[in-house]
């Protein structure tokens, strides 16, 4: 095979891939040109605040997953009409019916891979991108508002931030352990760089460094897990990794065991570190007093989204359904979980032509053979007890974490501090459905399904709270300079509004019905119900009374003690540009259980993909 | 002497360097005596990463990691000349944690790292194995001997060539049956964009601040 | 001990006490400097591994070895490890001229 | 005309409008209420909640227009013909039972629908709906014709809360002058709106979790409404209470609805008969004639074919169902203020007099009733049994209070409450229409006694106390007037042999006639007659007793009685107009020989309820064949009412008897009634006290735990910095310090552990995996 060749065949698959990677794609641009601005003396004069923002925008739109899909089947069309309508006028080059196999490949659908297999495209990822591209749009506006990076560091910043989110989105949606390192490295390092953005303060560097080198301990860590695991199973491709692994277990070798758990164990460590859980926690409450307000909540939402998100991705892929064939879903499987998206989703229904799910068939029988000649013996018993290991190693871990997270909370002084500590508890409360839906793994599909979708309605629900919380503190900050909780005495006198929106993300964050928080802590105790996880329930449920102290205390103080003499004024009516940003902000909180529903049909679609 | 395996041999001296330099690092307290150690103990793992027919990785170790680490000397210097060496010595109570982890540490890797039969040699297996990877020209010379070491040392272009997404190393049976070849295109890509952002971050920390008023937040 | 071939296991030896050395001098030296020094012993730990892992001939079932996977892997290893002690650089240089000292035990503004 | 499209349409669309007034007010009330036009807010209501009218309206004709306006069922003379062959008590309820095969499943004709899915878990869905049959429009009649009349009164009587500067006498200041605070009449209106949204809402809503939602909401306004005059002590005590107090029905209703989801699997109205018939399919067969009472032929028992398996799960369900009836009465109880849950009711007319007429008279009180009579065919027989006798508890209860009673609005509020037991006591012995119909006759006379009350305060300055009125008739002609109409009405006065009489004639006189009926065939529960009956005399008394003290004799108070005024004409009308339908709502409809009560009739539920093993089957008449009794029954309702006027005449009017004396003579049952039971004592002492108990508790640990706990913590830090610093001169002790400092304080004070050394926390790094790695592995044998 000659080279040629070989570019010829790898180029409608690179091509497909970078059709469904386009935001990925805007924002390295976006960093190219952040740098590039900088050379031109007129370079100067554009805001690197309002590029970044295009950039981050126009990757949102293009997040939005578009239909590739033509209604060739004209049985198909009429009965999807509503959705057939726009999609042919969305999508760019419908194929014919004729079309050959490789050009109808080349329209990726969501639960393909992309890159050769090394990235996932499905469901979560497109919620995990959404919300994190989303999220640094929020973020962006809100440090337009609070003007923390000056004029100089604009650039910089914003670059970092962008490149950051890359590597989040890597992270969510790798299926190679390559990628997974990839991401984590793209993630953390310019994470290092941003808490040390104030780069004149003796705590910002203090708090740059402590992280810089934890982190690095940690990845190292996790590169040695990561060898390990590869090693032992003879691959870093993550559905080839389960194959072997259920192959391994199947055949009874057991003298890896040793090797996997400590591979798993430490990779494990890393990703507890990205989410700072217990005992991995140690750098978050320093860095976090120690960052601006803005880059805590880009470390406590976006940060920890993705890493929930490669949890999510390794703790399924490793133990997920053995005997699947490597390679993008069956189509078999493909076809059921069309019509699963037609019944679940019809508003963005992706939908699966017949013609296509038809030359698909041929392949999958192809797999069938395959998959019979395999020594896979009894698929479901090999793997319970890797999964029950799995279960009970990030169970420990997320009760460990929350309750950690709560009780350290109490006796904290600086409101950053506290939040840095609700941040580890509420990383435990995200591990908790990652446990359940892998221990639902051989049991029941639709409730691991069910316990993934509570990850993503939580990571909505949290997406406001702490984004909210931290740009009140940011813009606190900006008035009073102080981040201490004895600062805020009585600030409601000076700024009602704001202090009921805080009051409400705070509720929010006890999970308080009827706010968001409340609809994400009722979905992951639901799915740790479905699970049969009683004990983590409790540790949850108790742990929710526990957090109620520390959240309220804050709001005590900022309501019902008396203002200190010298402080300036605080007063940041809800009626100003900051003050309906942190309105836009709780209005979700306070009212995203209508969309009960809504919600409800989106993340069990972002979760459906996972288990085909 | 004609048992001598001379792979091994190197192989020994080498992990004798690596990991005599490596403790050498842990325990030397001077700043410049640890770069030049630590040097020593990675250029001796690109020894053992050439013996392992890693060619193109070894001399990456060497010119990334070595030379990378020069810079760490240089900055080590650079640093701690002014202020005194010897404020920089680990505590006793240091000492006895690292004695226990190194204890921990040990007790948790050694038993791991020994724990696969099939990994101690490849004569030293127990079991007969049946590859499936195997190519006509390693069938033929399996024939001929009764066991026989398969090595693969991968050239530059098969490294090349994944690197923009082509692998050749699977036979072509494994392309049409839909085993898609993980070619590393886009990690090769996006960590050019990962080093640009590297860059900045590091450019911007490690710049001075243009003299303007100062920073107006707490 | 020079007439036995060398197996994967030999490598994970020396890769795991190359580990243990970067953690400990992770957790022992006071200078920075040191401190990555002991993550760069951790990281090449792991790319030794890898190394080790993508050789066929070092081991019984030659069909598990990663091959040229391992390689990329360590080659990206090497790499990342590289931005990694870039930035830990440039933050540690940072920290120095914030506090005049290379020595970790003085970060101790942030606790609690 | 398409019903099932116009109906939600038009009824979804005069819910919403108050809830459009509402919120123009709660957003820019504030500006509002600076215009010159300051009546501003109160016209928006106004014009909401007649359009909500004029659209309940329009609905309801075309409900008439293609429904019909129903007919009554059997001619008298068919019925007497029966009766005459059929004597026995046994027989007439196997004509009962024939008459439910006929009539009882045709079907009730209804419609419904979803507008919106709120949220879906597994199979089931909460949704956003609507039910509609004929008692919803009726309702939806009565409720926004009630409600327009009170917006206009409202209007002429929170006159004075357009005032920037009101002085308000009740409320005490320590300087002794007269609290002066800015009015808020926009803020009345506001709740109004919201309070007839929720309302509307309550009746229209499709399942019942809707419905509880807005039952909820319909409390918080009724809160807000009764704590208007916050400023008084007595309104904020008394708008807790009533929350408090309908807290506890409402974890009753919770539980009921848990328990009944859990049999039915549906909180839909529309689907629950379905349900129910699948939960007992041979309770619907077997509904032949043959079947008696001392055949109890229940599913439960005759079914020898099914395994023990599916009679413990029957069993089950039919717990569970009882549970669930229970359940929801219970919110009723809190709700319409029935016997242990009233205590609220009397102590809500601190509110201003509007809302005692809207809201705790007319509507909001009903809600309870309404529920029960939608949720009807849920009620098993042992709950029809508890609904009717609390019922009959509560409204001779009730009706005793308002006799001792010296407040004119809390003789009034004990009127309700007896007036919605007998309500209770209608639709526990079988009388679903009449249990409705004196629902919606009872909203019209009580909301015209109230704002006559209203209309005599308004005029008195606030002045509620009884015995500082009288001779008020002179004063206020057209009020004293209306009222004694209204008067007639609840005690319902009439002339049986023309079958002629005011609308609680015609009420009071079906739902006695159901309870002679049920006391009939179920001889053991002849209370259920006698005592109601016995009400009547007594409702008689106080109600008149009431007028006499205002209207009639001499003004006891010269003052008062020289400051009184005729109400203006804004606040007459209103009164007017529901004067003329405290007379007519009951009179036949002219030139058909439907009422209201036929309309009514269409949604009449199927009255099958289970006959379940635990109690001693009860037999149901059907309501039709109360019928026969409407004339004697009429004769001996008039004669009682006519004793308790009379009596209340020799009293006040002629004074032949001194209300001191007897006052005197029965002494401790006079001080017992006017203490209420000593309820509220008893409420004190079980519930308060103990609360108190527990926060005192609760407070204790949190100064005497918890804060030496946080303070430790703090203390800790220090001492663990003070240890590092030793331990840095003494390099030998530093590391056993260090250590077993660090380990102690893991444990107890986890705050300590974030030492800020960055070394520590790569050491924790590597010691948290290998950690991880021994105990993980060494628990899993690893």
């Amino acid at each position: 095979m000659s080279f040629y060749q070989l570019i010829v065949n790898a180029k409608w698959e690179s091509w497909a891939s970078t059709l469904v990677y386009l935001p990925e794609i805007v924002l390295c641009l976006t960093i190219v040109i952040l740098l590039l601005l900088r050379l031109p003396r007129w370079g100067s004069r554009i805001s690197s605040l309002g590029i970044a923002l295009v950039g981050s925008v126009i990757a949102f739109v293009l997040s939005i997953p578009f239909e590739t899909t033509a209604e060739a089947n004209p049985e198909a069309a009429t009965t999807a009409q509503p959705v057939s309508l726009l999609q042919e006028e969305t999508s760019p080059n419908p194929p014919d019916i004729e079309a050959s196999s490789e050009e109808t490949k080349a329209y990726k659908q969501p639960g393909d891979t992309i890159f050769s297999g090394l990235i996932v495209y499905d469901g979560l990822t497109i919620f995990f991108r959404q919300l994190l591209i989303l999220f640094v749009v929020a973020l962006l506006i809100l440090m337009g508002l609070t003007g923390i990076p000056d004029r100089d560091s604009g650039a910089d910043v914003f670059t970092l931030i962008l490149g950051a989110t890359v590597g989040f989105s890597l992270m969510v949606s790798s299926n190679h352990l390559l990628i997974a390192f990839l991401g984590v490295e793209m993630a953390s390092v310019p994470s290092y760089v941003l808490a040390g953005t104030l780069k004149g303060r003796r705590i910002a560097s203090e708090a740059a460094l402590k992280f810089a080198l934890y982190g690095a301990g940690a990845a190292g860590v996790m590169l040695y897990g990561m060898s390990l695991m590869a090693g032992a199973l003879g691959s870093a491709h993550l559905p080839t990794m389960a194959e072997n692994l259920a192959q391994l277990t199947a055949n009874g070798v057991d003298d890896r065991q040793l090797v996997l758990f400590l591979g798993g164990l430490m990779i494990l460590v890393g990703l507890a570190f990205k989410l700072s859980a217990f005992p991995f926690h140690f750098w978050c409450p320093d860095v976090f007093e120690g960052a601006t307000a803005e880059v805590d909540a880009f470390l406590s939402v976006a940060s920890k989204a993705a890493a929930i998100g490669l949890l999510l991705r390794f703790a399924i892929g490793i133990s997920g359904v053995p005997g699947e064939p490597i390679e993008a879903p069956a189509a078999v499987a493909q076809a059921t979980s069309t019509e699963e998206a037609k019944n679940t989703f019809d508003i963005l229904a992706i939908s699966q032509t017949e013609a296509t799910s038809l030359t698909f068939a041929a392949q999958a029988d192809q797999e069938k053979t395959k998959l019979e000649e395999k020594p896979v013996t009894d698929p479901d018993s090999s793997v319970v007890p890797i999964q029950d290991l799995i279960v009970f190693l990030i169970g420990l871990m997320a009760a460990l974490t929350t309750t950690f997270g709560n009780l350290a909370a109490y006796g904290q002084t600086n409101i950053k501090r506290l939040m840095a500590y609700s941040t580890i508890a509420h990383a435990g409360y995200l591990m908790m459905p990652v446990a359940a839906a892998v221990a639902l793994l051989s049991k029941d599909q639709a409730g691991a399904q069910e316990a993934v979708a509570s990850v993503v309605v939580y990571l909505i629900a949290y997406f406001f709270m702490n984004l909210g919380v931290f740009a009140i503190i940011a813009l606190l900050r900006n008035r009073i300079r102080s981040e201490e909780i004895e600062d805020y005495a009585g600030i409601v006198r000076e700024s009602p509004g704001l202090v009921v929106c805080f009051g409400i993300l705070m509720f929010s964050l006890i999970g308080l019905p009827p706010l968001a928080g409340f609809l994400g802590k009722f979905w992951i105790f639901a799915a740790l119900w479905e699970a049969g996880l009683i004990t983590l329930l409790f540790i949850g449920g108790l742990n929710t009374f526990f957090s109620i102290f520390y959240y309220l205390r804050v709001l005590k103080v900022m309501v019902l003690s008396p203002e200190p003499d010298h402080r300036s004024p605080a007063a940041i009516p809800i009626i100003s540009w900051p003050g309906l940003y942190v309105a836009a902000l709780t209005v979700p909180v306070a009212i995203l259980l209508v969309f009960w529903e809504p919600i409800r049909v989106y993340s069990l679609w972002a979760a459906a993909d996972l288990f085909q | 002497m004609d048992n001598i395996l001379w792979h091994s041999v190197f192989f020994w001296a080498f992990a004798v360097i690596t990991c005599g330099f490596a403790v050498m690092v842990v325990l030397s307290d001077n700043i410049v005596r640890m770069a030049v150690a630590l040097i020593f103990s990675l250029s001796g793992a690109a020894g053992l990463f050439l013996l392992a027919g890693a060619d193109f990785v070894g001399a990456m170790q060497l010119m990334i990691y070595v030379g990378g680490t020069l810079v760490l000397l240089i900055f080590g210097v650079m640093l701690t000349a002014q202020g005194p060496f010897i404020s920089l010595k680990a505590g006793s109570g240091d000492w006895i944690i690292a004695v226990v982890m190194v204890g921990l540490s040990l007790a948790m890797l050694l038993p791991m790292a020994w724990s696969v039969p099939d990994w101690h040699g490849p004569a030293m297996g127990a079991s007969e194995t049946k590859t499936t990877k195997q190519t006509a020209l390693q069938e033929e010379a399996e024939a001929d001997q009764e066991t026989v070491v398969v090595e693969h040392n991968v050239s530059v272009t098969e490294i090349g060539l994944s690197l923009v997404g082509v692998r050749t190393d699977l036979n072509q049976e494994d392309q049409e049956s839909g085993q898609l070849p993980e070619g590393y295109l886009l990690p090769f890509e996006i960590v050019s964009v990962h080093l640009l952002v590297i860059l900045i971050g590091a450019a911007y920390l490690a710049r001075a601040k243009r003299p303007r008023k100062p920073t107006k937040y707490p | 001990m020079f007439t036995q071939p060398i197996g994967v296991a030999h490598y994970l030896v020396v890769g795991a006490i190359l580990f243990v050395c970067g953690i400990v001098c992770m957790t022992t030296k006071r200078n920075t400097i040191g401190i990555l020094m002991g993550v760069e012993l951790v990281l090449s730990a792991a790319i030794l591994n890898f190394v080790a892992f993508s050789q066929p001939a070092f081991r019984v079932d030659q069909e598990a070895s990663l091959g040229i996977d391992g390689h990329v892997f360590a080659l990206f290893a090497i790499v990342l490890a590289a931005a990694e002690a870039a930035v830990a650089l440039a933050i540690a240089l940072n920290y120095y001229n914030n506090h005049s000292t290379i020595d970790v035990d003085r970060a101790q503004d942030l606790q609690g | 005309m398409n019903l099932d499209r116009m109906l939600p349409l038009l009824l979804g669309g005069a819910w919403l409008l108050p809830l459009l007034a509402f919120a123009i007010i709660a957003l820019g009330g504030h500006y509002l209420k600076k215009t010159s036009s300051q009546h501003r807010a109160g016209f928006l209501s106004t014009v909401a909640i007649l359009g909500s009218f004029v659209l309940a309206v329009v609905a309801f004709s075309m409900w008439v227009s293609d429904q019909g306006l129903g007919e009554p069922h059997h001619g008298p003379e068919f019925e007497r013909a029966q009766l005459e062959e059929n004597q026995t008590p046994i027989q007439l309820a196997a004509l009962a039972e024939e008459g439910e095969a006929e009539h009882a499943h045709d079907g009730v004709f209804s419609v419904s629908g979803v507008w919106y899915i709120w949220a879906q878990v597994g199979e089931q869905k909460f949704e956003i709906g609507y039910y509609i049959d004929a008692l919803t429009i009726c309702l939806f009649v009565m409720i926004t014709l009630v409600a327009s009349c009170i917006h206009f009164f409202s209007l002429g009587y929170l006159q004075e809360e357009l005032e920037t500067g009101i002085k308000d006498h009740l409320v005490a200041t320590s300087a002794g002058e007269p609290f002066e605070r800015v009015g808020r009449q926009h803020r009345f209106f506001q709740y109004l709106s919201l309070f007839c949204f929720s309302m509307l809402g309550l009746v229209l809503a499709g399942n019942l979790l809707m419905v509880f939602i807005f039952w909820e909401l319909v409390g918080i306004c009724s809160y807000f409404l009764i704590g208007f005059y916050f400023e008084r002590k007595a309104a904020q005590d008394a708008a807790n209470k009533a929350f408090l107090v309908n807290r506890i029905g409402d974890l009753g209703f919770l539980v009921g609805i848990m328990a009944l989801w859990g049999v039915l699997g549906t909180l839909t109205f529309g689907e629950m008969s379905t349900k129910l018939a699948e939960l007992a399919p041979e309770t619907q067969q077997q509904a032949s004639p043959n079947k008696t009472t001392i055949q109890a032929a229940s599913f439960l028992q005759d079914e020898e074919a099914k395994a023990t398996n599916d009679e413990e799960t029957a069993d089950w369900n039919v717990g569970l169902l009882i549970l669930a009836g229970l359940g929801i009465f219970c919110g009723c109880v809190g709700k319409s203020a029935q016997f242990p849950l009233h205590v609220w009711l009397p102590d809500a007319m601190e509110g201003p007099t509007p809302v005692s007429a809207l809201v705790h008279s007319a509507t909001m009180v009903a809600a309870g009733v309404y529920l029960v009579a939608r949720c009807y065919p849920l009620f098993t027989e042992e709950v029809l049994l508890v609904i009717a006798y609390i019922g009959v508890i509560t409204l001779l209860m009730a009706a005793m209070m308002a006799l001792v009673a010296v407040d004119i609005k809390r003789v009034l509020a004990f009127s309700t409450i007896s007036q919605l037991g007998y309500m209770m006591l209608a639709l526990g012995v079988g009388g679903w229409s009449a249990g409705v119909f004196h629902l919606i006759t009872h909203a019209f006379f009580k909301s015209l006694l109230f704002l006559g009350a209203g209309a005599v305060i308004h005029a008195l300055h606030h002045e509620q106390l009884l015995i500082r009125m009288g001779g008020l008739r002179h004063k206020m002609p057209w009020t004293a007037g209306m009222m004694f109409v209204g008067c007639l009405a609840i005690a319902g006065a009439g002339i049986p042999g023309l079958d002629w009489g005011l609308s609680g004639y015609f009420s009071k006189d079906a739902l006695l006639a159901q309870a002679y009926a049920f006391a009939q065939v179920n001889p053991s529960h002849v209370y259920l007659y006698w005592l109601p009956l016995a009400g009547k005399a007594l409702t008689a008394f106080y109600i008149f007793r009431l007028w006499y003290l205002t209207f009639a004799g001499k003004p006891r108070e010269k003052k008062l009685y020289e400051n009184a005024h005729e109400a203006p004409l804004v606040m007459l009308i209103p009164m007017m107009v529901l004067t003329y339908f405290a007379i007519t709502a009951g009179w036949q409809i002219p030139f058909t020989p439907s009422s209201v009560t036929t309309i009514l009739e269409q949604a009449l539920p199927a009255v099958a309820s289970f006959e379940t093993p635990w109690a001693a089957a009860l037999n149901y008449p059907a309501e039709y064949l109360s019928h026969q009794y409407h004339t004697k029954i009429a004769w001996t309702a008039i004669a009682t009412a006519g004793t308790g006027f009379l009596l209340a005449t020799i009293f006040y009017v002629w004074q032949g008897l001194r209300p001191d004396e007897v006052q005197k003579q029965f002494g401790p049952l006079f001080r017992f009634l006017q203490a209420q039971l000593y309820l509220n004592e008893v409420y004190h002492f079980l519930f308060v006290r103990p609360l108190h108990g527990i926060a005192r508790a609760c407070s204790w640990i949190d100064r005497h735990l918890i804060d030496p706990f946080v303070d430790r913590m703090a203390k800790g830090t220090v001492n663990l910095a003070r240890l590092e610093d030793q331990g840095d001169r003494k390099l030998i002790d530093r590391p056993i310090d260090w250590m077993s400092a660090s380990f102690y304080d893991l444990a107890v004070q986890l705050k300590a552990t974030q030492t800020g050394m960055i070394r520590q926390y790569l050491v924790f790094l590597v010691l948290g995996t290998v950690g991880f790695f021994f105990i993980v592995g060494y628990l899993w044998q690893l």
